[in-house]
């Protein structure tokens, strides 16, 4: 169960307080109405569905009701920030995003790393 | 001559707690005595003897069959880590648990132990045949056969396997016992006592910071409790432990949980624990919990885990009798028994040298001491020609004989054939220690291997924990105690405390565990005939995993998959390394190459009920009811669940079905009146002088000239154009609303208004809360409504011209403030009287007082579903189902055609959405007016068609309607709206139904009643 | 190959099963195929076993960057059955069980395909509605799929508890008796042995790093771990990371990936005959030959490629497994993992050719792909071959995000009111 | 006409025993007040009591307490006479929305010696003095239902949740102090 800050409470609150509500930064269009089919597809349907560094949005719909961001590693499930709703993405410095790198690559599943042409015995 | 001496203890145990018993010895009390029954047999214990100590001492090794083998198994461990003693244990039939570890079940007066997987006993067991037919069912054998014919895999084979497979039998009844849960947050948890443990538990509890200290053991101290000649400062390991605890459990900040399993670390520091509370109980009060799960967040999390010792591969290492070395050395001096009499001892690792001479010196003879390695510490050597034990350096044990109990071993020079046979009665293994890296992996952690000590440690660590001891590959005792002292203070460090730098106690005499061997040892193999077992319980042997590799699965994972090593219920915490280490041998690759296979919780197995805690029964979910909802009970309500809610369906009276009783509910209601409950409907009130705006938004409606006390039918889609909810809305002044919902649909539309509000729009001054509890909703519906509710209230015209169809007003009713909405769901003159909740009860008994002498009745969700499809009204989520658009269910009229936005108004545009043909809601009417179709039916055209027929669409619901004395029904067809009139077809299973396709709207479609 | 049967078995008991060969080769990848497959999981290695079986294209290299069947396919509840609702699933389950019926013998590997039965619990008058609308689809579509009162629920699955006073009573359940489940590994090794017999190459440990493009646009080809191959057709099977391959074609994908987790319990005698699914309480549980209850939980909250997720899951599944059989609040949770499901909108899967010539996706299975295996393998070969989709894959497009022909499975069984 | 007899959603249910006592709070006048936080001031004026502004934050003067609930959103108990309801209607020209729940919620006081200790049983938050002093207050969940939990003493709390929810909440912590 993941611990997250939430930016308006100011403190980290268990995840059975929060909401997931998906990947962060998709503004509504302004023009909606006149969108193209492809640029609504893009609003709603395409996703990053990054490996890696995410923006999603949660809720804090068990504790201040609010919406808001974060940005966290999808292999190793930390964070590196939360921060409140409209905010841009937070610049992030080298070591804030080593700091939540999981440890190497094939990790933490650690997944064998066998080679081949190697001969069999037996 | 001190030996003889020692030996005399021998004479002195304890009559009727067994014959092995070794007076002196361990740290139960003789005088205390428990008894229990196994396999119908009644045994004597001591108090606080584990299942495993209690047989042991009566000579009892043999105590259940293998997996797929079915060969007799004896006790193996003192541990966690037991692959065999797998014992169904019970207080009661209820409580009956199968697959308990002997090893760790604290016997209790009373208890009833029986042994599994055995038939007809646990001596002679049929299933044993397959041993013999081993050669014919190598790993993976089912993948090569039972192919053919093929209808025999269900019928014939699958029973069969199944039947042979499986420990223990299930329980048959329902689990009277209940469980407790518990967050629990701390700065520093340590998880293990051993002496790592002991000295981190103990300065993160000097600093003042909230310590959790946790052991799955009966008793604190880990492996100090079966060290006999460790010295700290002075005092014996247990002594030393003993005093530490003491100190510890006097301290507020620390929390001490013994018998307690750290079994689960989790995202960002939080680790589960199970804490056993009632199962080592004879009598446990019927208060106590069986079992808590905790779920710690710690600040800091110590990993004090310490170490497993493995067994030694070589040909039939599997009789009842062979042991791992500290296993018995934990017998003999926690319990003071002895494993048996007459002891061989196969060890790679010093820590068995141990064993053999604390047994010895108890008197127990030690008829050889085997080490494969090529040469031993001449220190040990020395003690065990001190001690007067035979020692045979560079041999080792190739073979072993006996049916139910070992009773001779084969010993030959690791680099010579020559055979030498020594009787025993018991065979003490040892091939060296794995650390138990389990939460450290499962925290996400790489381990790195180190190959000279053939052990994978913690490498990177990814959460907020440390490893200290032999988990951390660190098995002297001294070396432990400073690293658990470093680690301790740097993660104090870490989170802010004072730590004094401590000083270290000074430790003498602590026995070394040097030395192992990983993978097959002499005698398991080539010779692939021989059962030189890896893992026991699933009867997984050396030629098992060299078969895997040589069919090519190279990774561990495959080699794992199709053996199963490492799949028992121990989980492979003996077997591993051993599985790895034969599959890297016969690929000629490293074993980190190899891979490890990846840790997941649990630890060791947990109950389930330990996870449910007291979501059970009444606390399986919330069951919310309305203030009336007693009321309804009283009236003999039958209920139907929406949701959390608990909704009245229908009124049934004395001899009426439920048929009976919702046509005269529907016919009451259209002749006189019906009341109906309305409560659980979702209510928000819309709030603000961009309340308007917000409304134009979310709905498709438009909502600028709604009126001040009217109200208006809303629809409210997703972007994708689908129609998400309704619901009527009222306006009650020009900056608020007070809006409906669906009862399901009521958190999800809130959720999803937030959001826009909070996202997207943020700088609109309108605010949103949910009142869907505020008000009790009584809905009074029929022509004699107005009449019924009339002399109740105040403030209000009640009239067609004071208040038409669709408006509200606020006042009074019954002395207490009302929103009184003119509305109707059925199609009759309606109210919905809207009170506070805590008046909802005694205001619908003063309606009802009014309306029952006026033949209003009581209804239910039933009847209201089929007064509102009598008049063609949809409900959301029955006639659509999330692919239907306004205009699909002929609600289009509900969107502003002049808005420029609102949610969903791009979705609809979509090629497909505007496309002909769509699916679209009509009414249908059998051309047999009295059958009531099945809602879900499908319709085709022609029903002639062979399978598969093309279907057109779907009954989306289905009524007999009392009032129009015929049978009604809606549903969703193909271009529906240009087919009116058209017949369609329903085929059920044994006849096909005409229908003609019509207004949905049956029951009077003027609308003179509603206006009335 | 050599023929696995009872004969050959005890023959080789004789010469201590020396002689058993590799079941797949470990081949070094050549410099180019005809056709290559990302992802050596069922769905992947089904794909090129039609394709060289029944499309006789046979040069094709399965790329794996872990080992075979080592995703999703090793870590699902095995759970097969096809009574879905709408004419494009059913057809694509009902196709796959048509395969799976016969898929030991054609592959000449006991997947243990046992068709016991799979039943679906109804706890609401909602759920009852919309079962009876599957059974009523399923029966005109040629799938089986039954009503079963509550006590013949009950008779069905003796463990169950159909108490009028439960939380949500059993009303009735939706029984479709050709589901089963089957051995996971087994399908993807019987499907790699084959195709390994008929030349193709498995090549695990093999990352895909990028995908080469023409001048034109079209494929041409893959840069791995090991080395730049070339191929025309590249078909991605990639299940999680699927978004990662497509991303590396340019073509972004309506998909999320989240973990979904499952566990077992301790091996116990036979004691659960079928498979039972509650879509209201949220339980999915069977017994497995080995004797342990296998039993699947729901996704997390977040996308996530971490194979792990919150034990809150795991813990929500047991309390509806102890509620539908109080028996087993004593059973003991032996293992759990986590998989990584990609999802798309509509909750059906994406089976199709792609805006890049020579590039084809099979992804979006969400929690359920196991089931399908056999079925999407053969269509997706088909689709590869001709270079058009066969008639049971044409609605599973990716355009259908564009213009609105969703094959929304859940969304039929929207719960409101 | 009488008034309507007005029922409590937990209307004569007690429990003690095991360390922990359980009582329904009776019933009191409860207003969602939702406005921006530059208004705080004038609309805490307005019912003689400042609203606070700090995450958890609780204020009370005699037998009123506003509770800080999100950044927008406070929770007022007061009385059961209406006045803060009153009181807010005449503040004039400020923009805000203030909405009667008084019904809509129901509470339960738990306290005891294992208070805590029930309320972990289902409150995933930690729960010390440290991180939850006296006069704290937060939205929060105990098993299945969202509370707001007040701390109103030492080993005293105030159990807000919603009046459906009721009957679950007392059950749990009735099950939860059986085994505390």
């Amino acid at each position: 169960m993941l611990l997250i800050h939430c930016p308006y409470c100011e403190e980290e609150r268990p995840e059975l307080e929060f909401a997931g509500a998906g990947e962060a930064h998709i503004e509504r269009p302004k023009n909606m109405a006149d969108i193209s089919d492809e640029d609504f597809e893009k609003f709603f349907f395409i996703r990053e569905n990054q490996k890696g560094l995410v923006y999603e949005r949660w809720r804090h719909i068990h504790g201040c009701g609010r919406f808001f961001n974060a940005v966290r590693h999808s292999v190793s499930d930390k964070f590196i920030k939360t921060y409140k709703a409209g905010e841009k993405k937070p610049k992030l410095t080298k070591a804030e995003i080593e700091a939540v790198l999981p440890p190497a690559k094939n990790t933490p599943a650690n997944e064998p790393v066998y080679t081949d042409g190697a001969k069999q015995k037996g | 001559m001190a030996q003889s001496k020692r030996v005399e203890h021998v004479s002195t145990s304890t009559e009727n707690t067994g014959a092995n018993r070794i007076a002196g010895k361990g740290r139960l009390s003789p005088a205390k005595t428990v008894s229990f029954t196994f396999d119908g047999k009644t045994l004597t214990a001591l108090e606080g003897d584990t299942l495993a100590s209690a047989l042991l001492a009566h000579g009892i090794h043999l105590v259940g069959r293998s997996f797929k083998y079915h060969r007799p198994r004896g006790i193996l461990a003192a541990g966690p880590e037991e692959p065999n003693a797998l014992i169904d244990i019970s207080r009661d039939s209820a409580r009956r648990q199968p697959n308990v570890r002997a090893t760790v079940q604290t016997v209790y007066d009373g208890m009833i132990a029986k042994s599994q997987n055995r038939f007809p006993s646990l001596s002679f067991d049929v299933g044993v045949a397959n041993d013999y037919l081993g050669r014919f069912i190598p790993a993976g054998f089912y993948y090569k056969t039972f192919m053919w014919p093929r209808k025999a895999w269900d019928k014939l084979y699958e029973p069969v396997i199944r039947s042979a497979a499986g420990l223990g039998i299930a329980p048959k009844e329902a689990d009277p016992d209940h469980y407790a849960s518990r967050f629990a947050h701390c700065d520093v948890l340590v998880v293990g006592s051993g002496a790592a443990g002991l000295t981190a538990a103990s300065i993160a509890a000097k600093s003042g910071k909230n310590v959790i200290f946790v052991d799955e053991n009966a008793s604190f101290g880990g492996s100090l409790l079966s060290d006999s000649t460790s010295r700290i400062d002075g005092q014996s390991g247990q002594d030393w432990a003993k005093n530490k605890v003491t100190e510890l459990a006097a301290m507020d900040n620390v929390t001490l949980l013994s018998r307690t399993t750290a079994f689960g670390y989790q995202s960002h520091n939080m680790v589960n624990l199970v804490e056993q509370i009632t199962d080592h109980l004879a009598q446990p009060g019927s208060n106590l919990p069986r079992e808590r799960m905790w779920q710690v967040r710690a600040k800091k999390v110590i990993l004090a885990t310490g170490a497993i010792e493995r067994h030694l591969v070589f040909a039939d290492n599997d009789r009842p009798g062979i042991m791992l070395a500290s296993a018995a050395q934990t017998y003999l001096n926690q319990y003071g028994v002895t494993p048996g009499r007459s002891i061989g001892v196969y060890t790679a690792c010093d820590s068995a040298w141990h064993a053999a001479f604390d047994l010895k010196k108890a008197g127990v003879s030690i008829v050889a001491l085997i080490d494969c390695r090529e040469t031993v510490n001449q220190d040990l050597i020395n003690q065990a020609n001190e001690l007067g034990i035979k020692t045979m350096v560079n041999h080792a044990v190739t073979s072993t004989s006996g049916r139910l109990r070992i009773n001779s071993m084969t010993v030959q020079p690791v680099n010579g054939e020559n055979k030498t046979v020594i009787a025993v009665d018991c065979l003490l293994m040892s091939g060296g220690w794995t650390p138990s890296v389990h939460l450290f992996s499962q925290s996400r952690g790489r381990v790195k291997f180190d190959a000279e000590r053939g052990i994978f440690l913690p490498d990177v660590y990814m959460e907020e924990c440390t490893s200290v001891g032999s988990c951390n590959g660190t098995y002297d005792l001294s070396d432990a105690i400073a690293e658990a002292a470093t680690a301790t203070e740097t993660a104090l460090g870490d989170i802010g405390a004072k730590a004094r730098k401590a000083k270290l106690p000074k430790v003498e005499d602590s026995p070394s565990m040097h030395g192992f061997l990983i993978g097959a040892a002499k005698g398991a193999g080539p010779d692939d005939f021989v059962k030189a077992f890896i893992d026991f319980q699933n009867d997984v042997t050396a030629k098992d995993i060299r078969l895997a590799v040589r069919e090519g699965f190279q990774s561990i994972e495959h080699v794992k998959r199709y053996t199963t090593t490492g799949m028992a219920t121990d989980q492979g915490k003996m077997s591993n390394m051993h599985g790895l280490a034969i599959a890297a041998e016969t690929l000629d690759k490293p074993i980190p190459e190899v891979g490890l296979t990846t840790f997941r919780a649990p630890y060791t197995p947990v109950t389930f009920g330990a996870f449910v805690g007291h979501a059970k029964g009444d606390l399986f979910d919330v069951t919310r009811t309305t203030p009336m909802h007693e009321w309804a009970v009283d009236q003999g309500a039958v209920f139907e669940d929406v949701g959390n809610w608990k909704r009245a369906w229908y009124f049934p009276q004395a001899g009426e079905d439920m048929h009976a009783a919702v046509a005269r509910e529907c016919k009451q209601t259209r002749e006189a009146a019906g009341i109906f409950d309305a409560s659980t409907l979702g209510k928000i009130e819309v709030v603000g002088p961009d309340a308007v705006k917000f409304m134009n938004l979310m709905y498709t409606n438009p909502w600028d000239k709604l009126a001040v006390g009217r109200c208006r039918y809303g629809i409210m889609c997703r972007e994708d154009g689908f129609i998400y909810d309704d619901g009527v809305v009222g306006r009650l002044s020009e900056e608020r609303f007070h809006v409906t919902t669906t009862t399901g649909g009521a958190p999800r539309v809130l959720n999803m208004m937030e959001d826009y509000l909070q996202t997207e729009f943020p700088e609109w001054k309108v605010w949103l809360t949910s009142t869907s509890e505020q008000w009790a909703v009584i809905g009074v519906q029929g022509p004699k409504a107005r009449e019924i509710i009339e002399p109740l209230v105040e403030g209000i015209d009640l009239s067609s011209e004071g208040l038409p169809h669709m408006s509200v007003r606020e006042g009074k009713i019954c002395g207490v403030p009302t929103r009184l909405f003119r509305m109707s769901f059925t199609g009759e003159t309606g109210f919905e009287i809207n009170v506070h909740g805590d008046y909802g009860r005694s205001v619908w008994e003063a309606v009802w007082k009014r309306g029952a002498p006026l033949g209003m009745v009581p209804y239910g969700t039933e009847a209201m579903h089929v007064m509102r499809a009598e008049k063609g009204y949809i409900i959301v989520g029955q006639d659509t189902d999330g692919t239907v658009t306004p205009h699909d269910a002929a609600v289009d009229w509900a969107i502003g055609k002049k808005k420029t936005d609102f949610v969903g108004i791009r979705g609809l545009k979509r090629k497909d959405l505007v496309a002909e043909g769509r699916r679209q809601l009509v009414g249908l009417k059998t051309r047999q007016p009295d059958y009531v179709i099945e809602e879900g039916a499908q319709i085709v055209e022609d029903p002639n068609h062979p399978v598969p027929v093309p279907m057109i669409g779907f009954v989306t619901s289905s009524y007999w309607s009392e009032s129009l004395g015929h049978s009604i029904a809606m549903g969703v067809i193909d271009n529906g709206h240009k087919r009116m009139g058209e017949t369609v077809y329903v085929p059920m299973k044994d006849e096909v139904i005409a229908a003609e396709i019509c207004s949905p709207v049956f029951y009077d479609p003027e609308g003179g009643r509603v206006n009335a | 190959m050599r023929k696995f049967s009872v004969f050959a078995l005890a023959k080789e008991a004789m010469k201590s099963h020396k002689g058993w060969e590799k079941q797949w080769d470990n081949p070094e990848p050549r410099s180019s195929y005809d056709v290559i497959i990302v992802g050596a999981g069922g769905h992947g290695l089904a794909t090129a076993y039609y394709l060289a079986k029944e499309h006789g294209i046979t040069n094709i290299a399965v790329l794996e960057k872990g080992w075979l069947g080592g995703g999703n396919t090793g870590r699902n509840t095995t759970i097969i059955r096809s009574n879905y609702l709408y004419d494009e699933s059913a057809g694509i389950y009902n196709h796959a069980i048509n395969l799976w019926e016969g898929l030991s013998q054609e592959l000449n590997y006991n997947i243990m395909f046992s068709q016991r039965g799979v039943m679906m619990l109804q706890h609401n008058v909602h759920d009852c509605q919309v079962a009876q609308r599957h059974i009523h689809a399923n029966r005109l579509n040629g799938v089986d799929n039954q009503w079963l009162a509550p006590e013949e629920a009950k008779d069905f699955c003796p463990p169950l508890n159909i108490s009028r006073s439960a939380r949500y009573p059993v009303m009735g359940a939706a029984l479709q008796r050709r589901g089963g489940v089957a051995r996971h590994d087994a399908v993807a090794w019987g499907y790699a042995r084959a195709a390994s017999d008929m030349g193709v190459h498995i090549i695990q440990q093999c990352e895909v790093l990028g995908v080469k493009r023409d001048a034109k646009g079209a494929v041409t080809g893959v840069d791995t771990s090991r080395g730049a191959i070339n191929a025309k057709k590249v078909g991605v099977v990639a299940a999680g990371h699927t978004t990662q391959i497509m991303d590396m074609a340019g073509v972004r994908m309506p998909l999320e990936s989240y973990p979904l987790q499952a566990l077992v319990s301790e091996p116990v005698k036979p004691v659960f005959p079928c498979v039972v699914m509650s879509n209201t309480v949220h339980a999915y549980i069977s017994q497995s030959d080995k004797g342990e209850l296998v039993i699947g939980a729901g996704t997390d909250q977040y996308t996530s490629f971490s194979q792990t997720g919150g034990l809150h899951i795991l813990t929500h599944t047991l309390e509806a497994i102890c509620e539908l059989f109080p028996m087993f609040a004593r059973m003991k949770m032996l293992r759990s993992w986590g998989g990584i499901v990609d999802v798309t909108p509509d909750r059906s899967p994406i089976l199709a050719k792609t805006p890049i010539k020579g590039l084809y996706v099979n992804c979006g299975w969400g929690t359920g792909g196991f089931k399908a295996t056999p079925g999407s393998g053969n269509v997706f070969a088909h689709t590869i071959a001709n270079d058009e989709p066969h008639k049971i894959n044409a609605g599973f497009t990716l355009e259908r995000f564009r213009n609105g022909r969703l094959i929304d499975e859940a969304a039929a069984a929207a719960v409101a009111h | 006409m009488p008034n309507p007899a007005r029922i409590h959603p937990l209307a004569d249910r007690l429990s003690a025993g095991n360390g922990v006592i359980l009582s329904p709070v009776e019933s009191r006048e409860r207003i969602s007040l939702r406005a921006d936080p530059t208004t705080a001031k004038a609309l805490g004026t307005a019912i003689g009591l400042n609203l606070p502004t700090k995450p958890t934050g609780v204020t009370t003067k005699g037998n009123k307490s506003a509770f800080w609930i999100g950044p927008d959103e406070w929770l007022l108990i007061g009385p059961d006479n209406g006045s803060m309801a009153k009181a807010l209607e005449k503040v004039g020209r400020q923009v805000y929305s203030a909405t009667d729940i008084s019904h809509r919620n129901t509470a339960i006081t738990v306290s005891g010696a294992k208070a805590v200790e029930a309320l972990n049983s289902g409150c995933p938050r930690d729960l010390s003095l440290d991180a939850f002093p006296v006069k704290s207050c937060s939205r929060t969940v105990l098993g299945k239902a969202e509370i707001i939990l007040w701390r109103t003493g030492n080993q005293e709390f105030h159990v807000e949740c919603w009046r459906s929810f009721s009957d679950y909440v007392w059950k749990f912590l009735v099950d939860a102090t059986r085994s505390a």
